[in-house]
């Protein structure tokens, strides 16, 4: 027995996204965010996108740019503060925004990753952010049904993979990684070094393979983008 | 589909059970026979074996002087891993496997019914080790295989009409390999598909205790 | 309580607020001045800051040529960690916090009302950036500091009968801790702990938009 | 600032558990029994005892010492089928098992620890399990709801840890240790070594200091017992 190859060229990985797709985009801030993937569905454009992100990056940085080029219809998020364009097509109408406390958003996606269908909670009652839910009684408590969210797509960013699709990350580049690998129907990964099979220890890998379907090697694309961030290359790894 | 290496008819059905295992796939091979699928298994053939308490890449089946002792599946055989192995809890290995991550499962049974449900976690009053983690292959593999005798010791049919026993899951059983035969459950019941060598349709027919389609094409033997 | 080191109005109330942490807690400081408490504690006190983006045993804050471009903290500040920091998912970081593991919060807020309700996220048709990890953070530390102006830009009161804004979430908020005062929420509503040097109880009662009961012994200052 | 040190006795830890205690217990066979915290249990003598774990080990190891003594009342597992202890003081009455599914165990401690209160899944509806728990209509589907699950106590067993209560794991032995260490009020941990602060990678801590709160320090009680199976000496850390 041998695990399975899944390492794929970028531009075919990202062809599979059709228009319409829902896709979770992993990042809290820069750290973690796929800004490569993303470059790539800006230049395939597909249209008519669901994004379910934590937050919309900055102006002129990775999601912000397929805000600007309208592909997309809805975005699923936690806090867009931080990009005054996102602001202002929600505030327009022009872009649909649902916002989810961050924990909430990270559970409901481990819902989904795990199968499960809804989780009732205390979090959000009695707030904006709970009217419209449905409400259960618990133990003569009220409490909020939150349903479990999954994507056709998953982008991630890591910083090592092997070929089966181990993953590793890098401090706080870790944030939703972990929970949206698990809960898309098609897993598209960018790493920053594609390592052997057997070179990540297996007690130490943060994804464990069979949730990835492609992997795909940023170091064989050249240098980072500016995008990224990079401060220092200090390894982590 | 390669040749039969043995005519023992159990290592037959095993083999036989190694051929539903496809290139790419990740399985998880249910305790007892199933485990010993991994003997059929090409040199090199591309598939990763999970084992529900937290291991992807599982490799053989080891001796106690060559094992280490934090390292076991999930029936508790010391084990060797693959290149690319991976540890993890708990919660991810069920999320892996209710996930829709897994593409087979291999799982011994008491009881299939035509409808596909499975029984094979408690006799009542006689033998209740509880269910483990076999509900959840059983639902959630994308693809569920029974290996088991086609009769239990007794000589009792193990394919039925309907489960007498307490369901593990209902309407899950894709396919059923036994030492008679490969049936499918499909959605006007058991349809036999190929025979053992030296089994006959009759043989078959007697030792299911439901109503079996058979193939407009000649049997296939294995 | 240490003498104050200024009369700056707000180093005078970051550094009040750095008392709130006691020995041992796990604690969470928010975006703005909560974060700047970090500054107020001695050298080698005994406490892990929580970063919700998954990080416990923050440290200081860098300058972005000392930085690491994969470690910020929630508010997207780069930062050092401490010898026994650990980074782990969005995930586990909220696990922590609902879980009862998050023994302080620090938090901004733009209004809090007498019954302890906190709104600090959305100011309708102006401002909308979202809730962040606010809600939790509000609803399950065990403890809820508010460490925020009296007063709003334009001279109105944030502490209220009752809040005009969204909830961030009801009943949390313990104390709130301004540059004119210590405030506890009591079941009875808000009781006045402490005035700030040179803040007159008149000044409070005037930019408080609620009753203010006082304390039996004489007010401390800080 | 500096990491707060949780370091303490084993006879101090435990005395912790009164009469009546709940308690999670990490393992799944022999791999990640916290052995040497059971038998200090069972030398003190708490009763009453309600225990959740994977398995009930075999008869003459881990918690199956518990059952002998008596200490135990209720059981919440998923497979005793390894201990003809157990099955026989479930037949006769002695002691009420409650079985769960290995990945709803899994889920309903996650729940606990995370501060949620219930989920709705699909997993065992129409089969013996599911019956008696209360169902819930979603989609048109019928689910079966699951309860959250905590504790009073944890006992984890770990490979190392650091004196703030960072764990890691080794190999399959990781098993229910994540979520149970999530899981209770009171988190007491052995660990076969304990390291200083910093020595282990921040990127490689699986269960973070802030859900433990006291760290028994096997090395410093003598070599491993022989419940701990040491077929090889292995290193994975």
């Amino acid at each position: 027995m041998s695990l399975p190859d899944k390492r794929q060229g970028m531009e075919e990985a990202i062809a599979r996204i059709p228009n319409g797709a829902r896709i979770l985009i992993s990042g809290f801030g820069v750290p973690g965010t796929p800004f490569t993937l993303i470059q790539e569905l800006l230049r395939q454009g597909q249209t008519g996108l669901t994004l379910v992100k934590n937050d919309a990056n900055e102006t002129g940085l990775g999601i912000d740019h397929l805000l600007a080029s309208g592909q997309v219809e809805r975005l699923i998020t936690t806090h867009i503060g931080l990009n005054p364009r996102a602001i202002e097509l929600m505030n327009s109408g022009k872009l649909t925004v649902e916002f989810c406390g961050q924990g909430m958003l990270a559970e409901r996606l481990h819902a989904g990753g795990a199968g499960l269908k809804a989780f009732l909670t205390d979090i959000g009652v009695g707030t904006l952010l709970a009217q419209g839910k449905p409400h259960h009684e618990l133990d003569g408590q009220s409490l909020v049904l939150e349903t479990a969210l999954r994507a056709d797509f998953a982008l991630i960013h890591a910083a090592k993979a092997d070929p089966f699709g181990n993953l590793r990350y890098t401090a706080t580049a870790r944030n939703f990684a972990p929970v949206m690998a698990m809960a898309a129907d098609q897993v598209i990964v960018e790493a920053e070094a594609v390592v052997g099979l057997g070179d990540l220890a297996a007690d130490d890998i943060h994804t464990p393979g069979p949730f990835v379907d492609a992997v795909v090697d940023l170091a064989a694309l050249g240098p980072l983008s500016a995008e990224y961030g990079v401060v220092r290359r200090e390894q982590h790894v | 589909m390669s040749e039969p290496t043995s005519f023992d008819p159990k290592t037959r059905m095993i083999a036989r059970a190694a051929q539903e295992v496809q290139p790419g796939m990740v399985v998880n091979l249910g305790i007892g026979l199933p485990t010993q699928i991994v003997g059929h298994l090409p040199a090199g053939f591309p598939v990763c074996l999970h084992s529900e308490n937290g291991l992807t890449g599982t490799g053989l089946v080891l001796a106690p002087d060559q094992a280490d002792r934090n390292l076991i599946d999930a029936g508790g055989a010391y084990v060797s891993t693959l290149p690319g192995a991976a540890f993890f809890d708990s919660l991810t290995s069920f999320a892996m496997v209710r996930g829709g991550r897994l593409d087979l499962t291999v799982l011994g049974a008491f009881e299939v019914a035509q409808t596909g449900d499975l029984a094979n976690w408690q006799i009542p009053g006689r033998f209740t080790p509880g269910v483990g983690g076999g509900i959840e292959l059983a639902q959630k593999a994308r693809r569920v295989v029974v290996l088991s005798t086609h009769c239990d010791r007794r000589g009792q049919p193990k394919l039925l009409r309907a489960c007498k026993l307490p369901l593990t899951a209902e309407r899950c059983v894709d396919r059923i390999i036994t030492d008679m035969a490969v049936v499918d459950v499909t959605p006007a019941g058991f349809a036999l598909r190929e025979l053992a060598e030296g089994v006959s349709l009759e043989d078959v027919m007697a030792a299911t205790d439901a109503p079996l389609a058979l193939p407009d094409a000649p049997l296939l033997r294995f």
